[in-house]
């Protein structure tokens, strides 16, 4: 089929030349397409800050301490005519059925939550994707985790589990109570 | 062979999962949902039909000892494009498609594809042999990301027709249910062969 | 070549006045159960029994006669044992056309697909109950309360079966506050939330003594699935019995002496030799344990018969050397 | 703990075939024969665990460092083709009858397609090096014990006479099937 000969600096000129045109090529497209997927992201995080949030002026993104971490968690505190009026915290848990699971948490300035909102997930479709539906997720609108234990009934806690998938509504209040310990830490040492 | 024949066998007569049971992680894990087994489809028809053009156009310039390798970078080439673009453009698919994008290189039907045929023939024969194929594969993935769905979820490309709040069979959506849908889609292509082949024979 | 292949299962099991009488006797045996849970469960329990019987039968019928053009062999009563226990193993309010998919799914997927009977490798009733669990979790985990329910048509009480309320309270002393845990004497009698045949444990037993007596089944499988749950349960109790259940409470409920005498002893998916069978058993016994301790499933005994299922060609493998070989 | 949660997890709740749809090719392809079962087996474990390490090593001390996350698919795919070659090689020179064992499989592995997930599933996961290799090894026995019962099952439909259409891969599929709606029992046990 090959019409070359198969020296070694044959083989090696064309594997290099073959190589190095894909990695050209790759970084080209990596550079046209880092823009959007930067943008979808970014898109994302506004639909759902709209979602957790009341109605806002302006906002100011912060960075605080992950309580059981050693990263640091993104906060985006809602200001409406000079008062702060609420927090959006980006929070995550590795504990969810096919690993990570991240969402964005509104809290009012007493801590109540006042919605959730799914931003990526993996969970099993029919079963723990059910996090991305309201009903769910009804359950933790007005509550403050001071008295609503964020933790599965199965756990001694206060959140009904969606059916068949404890482990993803388990999943869900480790983010959540990640979010709300966080938070708390760095308002109590504001 | 002409390129009608050479388009068309990849649909039914040489379907790559139904037929030829390649590429049968995707067919599984991606059909949960029509749309998904579509975007899925429409990737791999991308990567198939772009790398056997490539390596059609370079075929006489590899040396025969090192052409998988060869054939590997520029097949891996295109399945990185196609991540980063989905990526970018569909996130939601590129999302619910996950691990199994970056797959696409290890299809068997992609890089059979480049040594049985792009290896071997001109560069038009090589892009009409992976567009078949490909679409072949795409049709399959959504007729089976469809009976999924629309069992499973009640569903079909995202549109219910059962009561919102209502499941379907949940599971043809769930793992065990691509392997039955799949197996019992195939044993009924073998009934449909299986007769057409009698029906020949007689007459 | 008229030499016979040993062929795991019972090479018997082609001989058909064998099979119809065998299968004669699994159905004598299920009565008592049968009629104690239409006492139990009042009309829901008649409708999901008579409605999975006559489908199953109607299936193995049209499957066998226009899919696979075989002779229908409904003659030898299998469908009906299928039929049966697919409906000892549901709710008693589970809504008809779920029964009918339950029934078309045991026979389809569960026997047709391999052949027939003899050469299914997994309990088509056990196939069907776990794809039912999978596919309406919310339907097939709403329990009718015994007695009470029963004396209505309409608008049924539901609440979960024992091992459901430890599942969700997260241990026996907190789910014996709940007051959902039934005394011992109503486990036994089968005054419980569970599916319709799975509750009474006397009565099953009446039924396991005479296929006992009947030499239909051996007491290899269910002894040792029966107590190595027993054993496996009682360490977690005794090192822990305010969070673990005790082996009692294991016994007498979850189906498990349901599955231990009807389901696990199946002869055609289960192993040959009695040394296979024992260890079959045991493998039943531990996963049932490993699911309803640690698993998000309250009950283990399906799952773990047919995961076992699936290990029989293996057991027989390890268990039984003259697999295969040719017999003059 | 996280150790034997990752086994668990790995071999029986999410089962690389069963499950998550990885290494179906070969898990169809080789299981109709014990013997071959068993011996793709260990060469399945054993090229995995070699390549995650070999990958995991890369990513993280070449690609990552140089923001060249985009040529990971490119750089791994390379990476196991040719680990599977000098593997090839070494076992032919060291013991002939290792080879023979296990040297038939090793092309085939190539193209499996649990091998290059797995190297992808350790990043995405975050897992450390530790992690990454007892996921890799587990991953391996969980394919292994996929590929074992189902030989089992296989081997024994050869003496009953299945339906003509469910001949072959069909019957496999339906087998596959029930295997995983069984092992859908192990879902929640970690």
């Amino acid at each position: 089929m090959s019409k070359k000969e198969s020296s070694l600096l044959n083989l090696v000129l064309t594997l290099f030349i073959i190589a190095a045109l894909a990695a050209i090529l790759l970084a080209l497209v990596n550079k046209i397409t880092s823009g959007p997927i930067a943008d979808a992201q970014q898109q994302k995080e506004k639909d759902a800050l709209q979602k957790v949030l009341p109605s806002f002026t302006d906002l100011k993104t912060i960075y605080i301490a992950n309580i059981d971490g050693s990263d640091s968690l993104k906060v985006y505190e809602a200001i409406s005519n000079g008062t702060v009026i609420g927090y959006a915290v980006n929070t995550y848990t590795m504990q969810g059925f096919n690993g990570r699971i991240e969402l964005m948490v509104g809290f009012d300035t007493t801590l109540t939550i006042i919605n959730t909102e799914v931003i990526n997930q993996a969970e099993t479709p029919g079963l723990g994707d059910k996090i991305t539906k309201p009903d769910f997720r009804e359950q933790f609108k007005g509550k403050n985790p001071e008295n609503f234990i964020l933790k599965v009934k199965k756990d001694k806690g206060d959140v009904d589990a969606i059916t068949a998938s404890t482990i993803t509504s388990r999943a869900f209040c480790d983010a959540l109570d990640r979010a709300y310990r966080s938070l708390k830490a760095w308002k109590g040492g504001a | 062979m002409n390129q009608w024949q050479n388009f068309s066998k990849g649909i039914l007569k040489e379907n790559p999962v139904l037929v030829l049971v390649l590429g049968m992680c995707p067919a599984l894990a991606t059909t949960s949902s029509a749309i998904n087994g579509l975007g899925m489809g429409l990737a791999s028809t991308f990567v198939l039909a772009l790398s056997n053009v490539i390596i059609s156009a370079v075929r006489k310039m590899v040396p025969n000892i090192i052409r998988i390798p060869i054939f590997i970078v520029i097949i891996a080439t295109f399945v990185t494009i196609v991540d980063m673009v989905m990526h970018a453009f569909v996130p939601d698919l590129y999302n619910a498609l996950g691990i199994f994008i970056p797959l696409i290189v290890v299809n068997c039907m992609v890089l059979g594809r480049a040594e049985a045929f792009a290896s071997k023939n001109d560069i038009l024969s090589s892009l009409i042999d992976g567009l078949g194929i490909g679409i072949g594969f795409t049709l399959t993935l959504t007729v089976l990301g469809s009976i999924r769905e629309i069992l499973g979820a009640g569903s079909i490309f995202g549109y219910k027709f059962i009561a919102p709040t209502a499941d379907g069979i949940l599971v043809f959506i769930l793992a065990p249910g691509a392997f039955l849908t799949l197996g019992i889609l195939m044993a009924l292509n073998n009934l449909y062969k299986n007769k057409t082949s009698k029906t020949t024979k007689n007459s | 070549m008229d030499k016979k292949f040993i062929i795991s299962g019972s090479p018997h099991i082609y001989a058909k006045d064998n099979v119809q009488r065998i299968m004669l006797d699994v159905i004598i045996a299920l009565i008592p159960a049968t009629l104690g849970s239409f006492y139990l469960f009042g009309f829901g329990a008649v409708r999901v029994f008579f409605v999975s019987v006559i489908s199953c039968l109607l299936f193995e019928y049209l499957i066998q006669k226009f899919l696979l053009k075989q002779k229908p062999t409904i003659n030898d009563l299998s469908a009906i044992v299928t039929g049966m226990l697919l409906a000892f193993n549901v709710p008693s309010n589970l809504p008809t056309w779920i029964v009918i998919i339950g029934s078309l799914i045991a026979i389809g997927i569960g026997k047709m697909v391999f052949g027939g009977l003899g050469q299914n490798l997994f309990n088509p009733a056990l196939v069907s109950r776990v794809f039912l669990l999978i596919s309406f979790p919310v339907y097939m985990t709403s329990w009718p309360k015994p007695i009470e329910s029963a004396r209505q048509l309409t608008d049924v009480i539901t609440g979960p079966t024992p091992l459901g309320v430890i599942k969700e309270s997260g241990s026996i002393a907190a789910a014996t506050q709940t007051g959902e845990i039934p005394t011992y004497t109503n486990m036994m009698l089968g005054n419980m939330g569970g599916s319709i045949g799975e509750v009474s444990a006397i009565l099953l037993l009446i039924g396991a003594i005479y296929l006992l007596y009947r030499k239909v089944i051996t007491l290899h499988i269910p002894l040792a699935y029966i107590l190595s749950v027993m054993v496996f349960t009682g360490i977690f109790w005794l090192i822990d019995p305010t969070k673990y259940a005790d082996p009692l409470f294991h016994l007498l409920t979850g189906g498990l002496i349901l599955g231990a005498f009807f389901m696990a002893t199946d002869m055609v998916t289960s192993p040959t030799s009695y040394k296979g069978q024992i260890i079959f058993g045991i493998g039943c016994g531990l996963l049932t344990g490993i699911i309803r301790l640690f698993g998000a499933y309250p009950e283990g005994v399906s799952f773990s018969i047919l995961i076992m299922n699936a290990f029989v060609p293996l057991i027989d493998r390890i268990s039984n050397k003259h697999f295969g070989e040719v017999k003059a | 703990m996280e150790y034997v949660i990752i086994i668990i997890s790995a071999i029986f709740v999410s089962n690389v075939v069963l499950t998550q749809f990885l290494g179906i090719c070969p898990f169809l392809g080789v299981s109709q024969k014990m013997s071959t079962a068993i011996g793709m087996s260990a060469a399945v474990i054993f090229v995995l665990t070699l390549a995650t390490l070999v990958t995991y090593i890369v990513y993280y001390a070449l690609l990552a460092p140089l923001h060249l996350q985009y040529l990971q698919t490119i750089a791994f795919i390379l990476i196991i083709a040719s680990l599977v070659q000098m593997v090839e090689i070494i076992i032919k020179k060291i013991s002939q009858s290792l080879y023979q064992a296990l040297g038939i499989y090793l092309p085939l592995i190539t193209t499996n397609c649990a091998v290059l997930g797995v190297a992808l599933l350790v990043i995405i996961k975050n897992y450390n090096l530790g992690e990454s290799l007892v996921y890799a090894v587990s991953i391996g026995i969980g394919f292994g014990l996929a590929l074992i019962i189902m030989a089992g099952l296989r081997e024994r439909l050869e003496f009953s006479n299945l339906p003509k259409a469910f001949q072959g891969t069909p019957i496999a599929l339906i087998l596959a099937g029930i295997l995983s709606l069984a092992f859908m029992g192990f879902t929640g046990i970690i």
